[in-house]
């Protein structure tokens, strides 16, 4: 084996000196619920990556959608609060302006943030409310089993549009970053997505600017990741990821949408 | 004694927030309790800090109490009718998520947009649960504008004894009417940890989840049990009412908030002309006072129920009652009150004229 | 003893102020009142009023559909409460605006010209002040001094060197009034 | 010049098969195994050493299964001296 | 025999809206009920030219539902508790402008988000209005799939009828379950014109005006009484339930939707006993068979009301005995389903072993 | 005098064939409740007219919002229904659905249709529902007597907002025309004032372009009209009028924001 | 030339002394009176003739209280044939 | 008769279907029939199972925690549902995917290597065809003739050229049963 011709045993390799990887301990010990492949998992692995690198795991309170993330408190080793459903904005609005000096972010689906909660996330943006949203649009309903999300794109089939999405009927797939981000409360508006290692990486660095500008009091900060939901979808995850890069993304492109002017 | 002034009702529960050290107010401007908001726009902030936000409607502002609140601070808002029947799922989910936070219902006249005139219509809402599942506001129904302001305290005091939501109950009136009322002093804020509140995961201790979500049944079961629990302690401890004449009364009036001063005025009119009538007051809706009704009910001829609706409070007296006497309704609705004159003339058609 | 009175007229011509000048002139004298506006969007231009009580025992109904007086400043006012003053009760007008004077004989009815006297006094804002003047002469609910308090404590801080305006239209009223002999039903 | 070697430890009872890690891994050191565990999936085992512990597939990993160890080998003598 | 079908309670309902001839559906996705919108979204359009519209929220729903059933049109939608909570405004609504329209509530356990199992927490909410105002919707309760389907075509007769909300009120599990059902025939979407219904004002003829709005208290209760005969008249005309051996019946068993049915196992369970059960099912929830219960008091030793809840309905069966005889209660809450010896355990014990 | 001069007397003047300008017959021949020179009535006025002109007065149902042209019904001598406050796209929608044929129009305020009702606005017009929604922004909430609205201007003192308004705490005024105009089911979204009888007839006419391309079916329609407030703002009417040419036209611009592409 | 005449006609009860057709008259023609109409507002009356029937008056008034009349007036001797 | 049966296995090994062909076989004889899927967030990946009750008579409740028989397709339903087989009642499982087999004595516990048939069967998807047809040689609760039809009514027909090959899966399973002496309670 090449270990032996190097003279090497994973003994030597497996160090403490040498980790270069490991589970987040900010992430809970157990299992997630996810579907195997959804990138909810993933997402909350690097935000807990970021939390734990900035050291903020006290200092900081998320707030759970309904959602397939509903249970993002079962998995973040963090104070939360279960917000119902489309009301993150609301329930972060409350506890922002509780806790000023704490680090706040919602956590929220497509249906949950653009949907039902289209008013609350609009307002709390218009105010400046200085948090965090981490968006995660997978173009569905993952939790209630895959009915048409707004951000379900044209001729995408879902089970309540089973003959694929017609916007004249049923409504334009929304960019909701691109609606809110002209705002003059909004200080960072950014599209991620998690399919890639080098896409992971980069939504890892957004997550983490986004805390930065809340430290700083710059306003209301929106992460949006692209994302998938292989079982709804009916794609195995690596379908899924290659949806998201080939058919989701040119019609979501990566990117920052806004940026806050630098502060001198 | 307390600082005196005459204040609308509306006024004086604003200024009893700040004094009670109210940490945060939410809500969202509605007739015939606009002056709440408004009030407190002017004077809290400046006073104590307390956070006066005016939120894009009703359902974001319960869910603003319901984030503060899993703070452990002390939250509340004011609405009216239309307003607070947007607030039942955000009610349900606090009360599951047993977060402690004060509301009121300047109640007016409905169903739909209605009135805004004083009504009493809401009291199924507020008693039985507007919003889906088991659970219960603790209800406070004041008659006068000093009980506007002493509810206040008093509710915040509740609502954090059971970590459960308070509802002060009143109709339109009361918000708009001005009378003499004794201030409370003003209490500081107090910035207290409470181990169940979401304030940053403690260094040496367990995160803190505030949820109402248990998708085991049996778990679930499990909260409501424990929520079933509290609900029988409040009415082991919490029920409250006040009485007049009962000790010679061979016929009881009995009415809530506002609507039980004209009932007194009744009775007086009544005992003048020789009726030996007496009163009965709830003071908390929920937990009813059941006994106070079970115990008169045998001794007397009849319970005439008054109330600014079809006919809701007069259930409970009912059901306490339990055919142990005849209990008559009578009501106004959309926003007419009824006058003491009517009142007496309704009971002696009912109990005199008919005997 | 208790006083049920209302206060009617336009928007704007400061009836609410009047019951609520009354009310704590009453609580200084350690009475009881409960003031009760017409509130809604009839408010809006239209007509306003306020149901004022002082009473020295605890009140119980504040919204009531009989008065012992009825003070209007309006046509309208003289029109929709002038059934409601409770036989033997009082209905005080100001004659300046008047085009049809109640009728009833079984109350007392008073008039001044109110709205006259204020175009002296160079301010029509004092219409109800003298009104009020008139109102306590006949009412005698409350002492002038407890209305001076009252006025005090109703007007905001910086005003306050309106008082003597008011003070001086509110007497203007009060003896503009001679009381007559009471109706007695 | 030193070689760079990995080493991935993949906690098989959490991993659910969803074969990102393989489909991210530059060495295709990953592959599915045979077996399921616990929660009936089928998980993730070795198949090279080629790993050179860069990472990708921890990265990827929706449910952060794999630790990844790395370590540069200094030319043999070295270790002889 | 109509067509008969293996279906799923959420598909019988909506295949039987399509059969109904209904104009529209405006909804929102949630479990345990989703499969309603999924079904009609695939079948609907094309057969009927039915408008199926996912709505973006609840709130959004119900007041499309108001605007189509003010055009005339036979509009529905679905939801489960906690978007129930969200629609009360717009029932106080739709009730106060009297507008007809059908709902369904696939009740889940509660409070808050609670569990998606099958729950009947939401009765009161339902029955006695939980929103603001003296409304009511008049409620049926179906036991199987095949009233899950029956009952959308009589809901949208009497909502007609009485130009009243009509909620079909079901737990999770009938919504889940599939049985055989017999499909009523496909009716056609009958385009009638109602003098009361906004469809452009009419050449020769009054303008139409939905609304709920009347400023003036008096006029307010007008509309309010108008409701209360109405109430009345359902009373009267459409009261709904089913017995089964109350002949002989020393005890009587009783409890609405699934339960019904669970409940009549433990009958059968206990007649084998010894023991003599009648059974009574309320199918219209609201209004309420007061008189069965009334009638049936004085002849028994007991009445064990069996819900998925913490003890609902059992307040409107205490209402109609009026103490006549003892009343006892038996739940599970959040989504907790009692099995029939449980519920004979728990008579025994409540009513055999304490004799 | 000078009639006497040229040998007319008003008689003369006053007969049909000179008729100029009448009150439109559309608008029911009763007083309407507004405050004297509010706004309201002007748009009232000159919608009936349009209606009148365009001869579908019997084709037309509208819509009242909660605000204090929720009386709206009053004057308009055409089918009506009157929605829960911030809900009359979704009851427009439940109209427009069912009578495809017909004319459907929302109007509403700026508290209706920007607070409490944002959610149902911004999806009826990501929908395209083919409506028009007449929006009198007059920056304040009017029937409740004067509280803070969306549109309340930066530093403006509102009951609410009694030491002025602070976008930092309080949100930023929220110009909801330009929020929605780049969606694509939005077909014309214009701003336009009453304050000129310029304005007036400007605003007439973007009324009329709204309802001909309703008929067209291009799509979602919003005339958002800046108008005045006397009685909260504490101005006289004609004092509000300037008020809104000097402080509010400047920060609420008028003119098109987007107007459909010309079909061929 | 002919020159243009206008008249307007009131409706007294239901103007609410606005002032804006006040205002907006070029002609001065409109003021408001000094008596009150039933529902408690001075009304607007017409001071002079000088009105060309611009019209501006009744599109600026809320409340539609306006109506305008307009005659091209031919020179006198065409009226005297 | 009444037949209270329930079927658990992993989410899409398909034990769903399996209680509605025999819920729509049951309906063709004129049976009825309850089917209750067990739903919620923990199918997701996890577990998955159906009640099916089938009668002679008007059923009562479909909910129910003891059966006359369980159908284990994975080692987590034997686990689970092994003690909620009725005394004297049948659990049947797969040993192919089986390491640790059910232990109660007092109930008939039949096996079969489902797994394994289905390979020769070359689609692993029949398993739970396999599965059905055992369980009906067990309980002939229906007719075979009537598991074609309610086969036929449950797949779409688009699939109805995969009848054949579910066919020789159930019949394999059928086959691969020994009735054995019952066990008696
Ligand atoms: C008031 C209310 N309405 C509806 C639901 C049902 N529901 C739960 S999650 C969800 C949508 C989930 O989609 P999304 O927000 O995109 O999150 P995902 O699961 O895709 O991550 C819905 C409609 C609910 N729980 N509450
Ligand atoms: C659910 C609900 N919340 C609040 C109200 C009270 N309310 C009535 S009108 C209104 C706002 C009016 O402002 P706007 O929409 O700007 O209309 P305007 O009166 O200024 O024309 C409010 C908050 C209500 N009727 N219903
Ligand atoms: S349903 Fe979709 S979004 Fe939800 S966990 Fe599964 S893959 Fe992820
Ligand atoms: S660390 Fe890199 S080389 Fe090693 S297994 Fe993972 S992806 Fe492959
Ligand atoms: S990415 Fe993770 S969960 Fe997926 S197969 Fe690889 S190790 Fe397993
Ligand atoms: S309150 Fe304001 S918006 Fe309302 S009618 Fe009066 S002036 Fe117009
Ligand atoms: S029509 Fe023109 S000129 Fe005549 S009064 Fe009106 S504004 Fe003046
Ligand atoms: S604009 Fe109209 S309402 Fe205003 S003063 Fe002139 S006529 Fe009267
Ligand atoms: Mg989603
Ligand atoms: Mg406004």
């Amino acid at each position: 084996m090449a270990g032996e011709v190097l003279d090497v045993v994973a003994e030597d390799i497996v160090r403490p000196e040498n980790l270069v990887y490991r589970r987040p301990s900010a992430l809970l010990d157990v299992d997630m619920h996810y579907c195997p492949g959804c990138g909810h998992s993933t997402v909350h692995k690097i935000f807990m990556e970021v939390v734990e690198e900035m050291g903020i795991q006290h200092d900081i309170i998320g707030v759970a959608p309904v959602g397939c993330s509903v249970f993002a408190y079962n998995y973040m080793d963090i104070d939360m609060q279960q917000a119902a459903h489309g009301r993150a904005c609301a329930v972060a609005t409350g506890i922002k302006r509780m806790l000023p000096d704490k680090f706040v972010f919602t956590y929220q689906g497509d249906g949950d943030l653009a949907a039902i909660g289209g008013n609350e996330t609009l307002h709390a943006a218009n105010r400046g409310e200085n948090f965090l949203v981490i968006f995660i649009n997978n173009a569905i309903y993952g939790m209630t089993s895959g009915q048409m999300a707004p951000t379900t794109i044209d001729g995408m089939v879902t089970t309540t549009s089973p003959y694929g999405r017609d916007p004249k009927t049923m409504g334009y797939p929304l960019k909701f970053g691109d609606l809110i981000a002209p705002l003059p409360g909004v200080a960072y508006v950014t599209r991620q997505a998690v399919n890639t290692v080098q896409n992971v990486r980069r939504a890892k660095k957004a997550l983490q600017r986004a805390l930065e500008y809340q430290k700083q009091g710059l306003g209301f900060c929106l992460v949006e990741i692209v994302s998938n939901c292989p079982s709804n979808w009916k794609m195995t995850p690596v379908e899924s990821n290659k949806y998201v890069q080939n058919v989701l993304i040119p019609f979501y492109p990566l990117g920052d949408i806004k940026v806050p002017e630098v502060k001198k | 004694m307390g600082e005196v002034k005459l204040m609308k009702g509306n006024e004086a529960l604003a200024e009893a927030a700040i004094r009670a050290g109210v940490d945060a107010y939410f809500g969202y401007p509605i007739t015939p309790q606009s002056e709440v908001i408004e009030y407190l726009s002017r004077e809290a902030t400046k006073r104590t800090g307390m956070l006066v936000l005016q939120a894009e409607s009703e359902v974001a502002a319960i869910n603003m109490i319901y984030g503060a609140a899993g703070c452990g601070k002390k939250a509340m808002t004011t609405s009216s009718s239309p307003g607070i029947s947007l607030m039942q799922e955000g009610l349900s989910y606090i009360a599951s998520a047993e977060l402690p936070c004060l509301l009121a219902n300047i109640n007016r006249g409905g169903p739909g947009l209605g009135t805004i005139q004083p009504a009493q219509g809401d009291y199924f809402q507020t008693t039985k649960g507007g919003g889906h599942g088991d659970y219960h506001l603790l209800v406070l129904a004041p008659y006068n504008v000093q009980e506007m302001a002493d509810f206040v305290k008093l509710g915040f005091d509740l609502a954090f004894k059971y970590r459960n939501p308070v509802m002060i109950l009143a109709d339109g009136a009361l918000g708009q009417m001005m009378e003499k009322v004794e201030l409370p002093p003003q209490l500081p804020r107090e910035n207290k940890e409470y181990p169940w509140a979401t304030t940053g995961k403690p260094k040496n201790g367990e995160r803190r989840i505030i949820t109402s979500l248990h998708i085991q049944p049996e778990k679930m079961e499990e909260i409501n049990l424990r929520l079933q629990r509290k609900y029988k302690q409040m009415e082991a401890e919490e029920v409250r009412y006040q009485t007049k004449n009962l000790e010679d009364a061979e016929y009881v009036f009995t009415a809530f908030g506002l609507v039980s001063r004209i009932a007194l005025k009744a009775m007086d009119i009544g005992r003048q002309k020789g009726y030996k009538i007496g009163w009965i007051r709830p003071i908390t809706l929920y937990p009813f006072p059941k006994k106070i009704y079970a115990e008169i009910a045998p001794k007397v001829k009849g319970i005439l129920d008054i109330e600014m609706n079809a006919g809701q409070m007069v259930e409970d007296v009912m059901l306490s009652v339990q055919g142990k006497t005849r209990v008559e309704f009578y009501g106004r609705m959309g926003g007419v009150v009824p006058t003491p004159d009517e009142i007496l003339e309704n009971f002696e058609k009912m109990f005199i004229k008919g005997e | 003893m208790t006083h049920e009175a209302i206060f009617s007229g336009f928007g704007g011509q400061g009836v609410l102020t009047m019951g609520m000048i009354l009310g704590y002139a009453a609580i200084f004298e350690g009475k009881e009142v409960t003031w009760m506006p017409s509130y809604g969007p009839e408010m809006r231009g239209g007509t306003a009023n306020c149901i004022t009580i002082v009473s020295d025992e605890m009140i119980s109904s504040p919204i009531i559909s009989k008065f012992d007086t009825v003070v209007a400043l309006n046509q309208p006012s003289i029109d929709k409460f002038e059934p409601a003053v409770k036989p033997g009760g009082n209905l005080l007008y100001d004659t300046s605006t008047t085009l049809k004077p109640p009728t009833r004989s079984d109350i007392n009815i008073y008039s001044l010209p109110a709205g006259e006297i204020a175009v002296e006094l160079k301010n029509t804002k004092v219409l109800n002040m003298i009104m009020l003047g008139a109102f306590l002469k006949i009412t005698n609910v409350v002492s002038i001094d407890s209305i001076w308090k009252g006025l005090a404590s109703v007007l905001p801080e910086r005003y306050h060197k309106l008082i003597p305006l008011n003070q001086e239209a509110f007497m203007r009223g009060y003896n503009a009034i001679t009381l007559k002999e009471l109706v007695k039903v | 010049m030193a070689k760079v070697v990995g080493e991935v430890i993949i906690d098989i009872e959490r991993c659910k098969g969803c074969e990102l890690c393989i489909q991210a891994c530059p060495e295709q050191t990953l592959a599915l195994g045979k077996a399921i565990n616990h929660k009936g999936y089928q998980y993730v085992v070795k198949v090279n050493d080629n790993c050179t512990g860069c990472v990708n597939c921890a990265i990827i990993c929706p449910d952060a299964v794999i630790t990844v160890y790395r370590k540069s080998l200094k030319p043999k003598q070295e270790v002889a001296v």
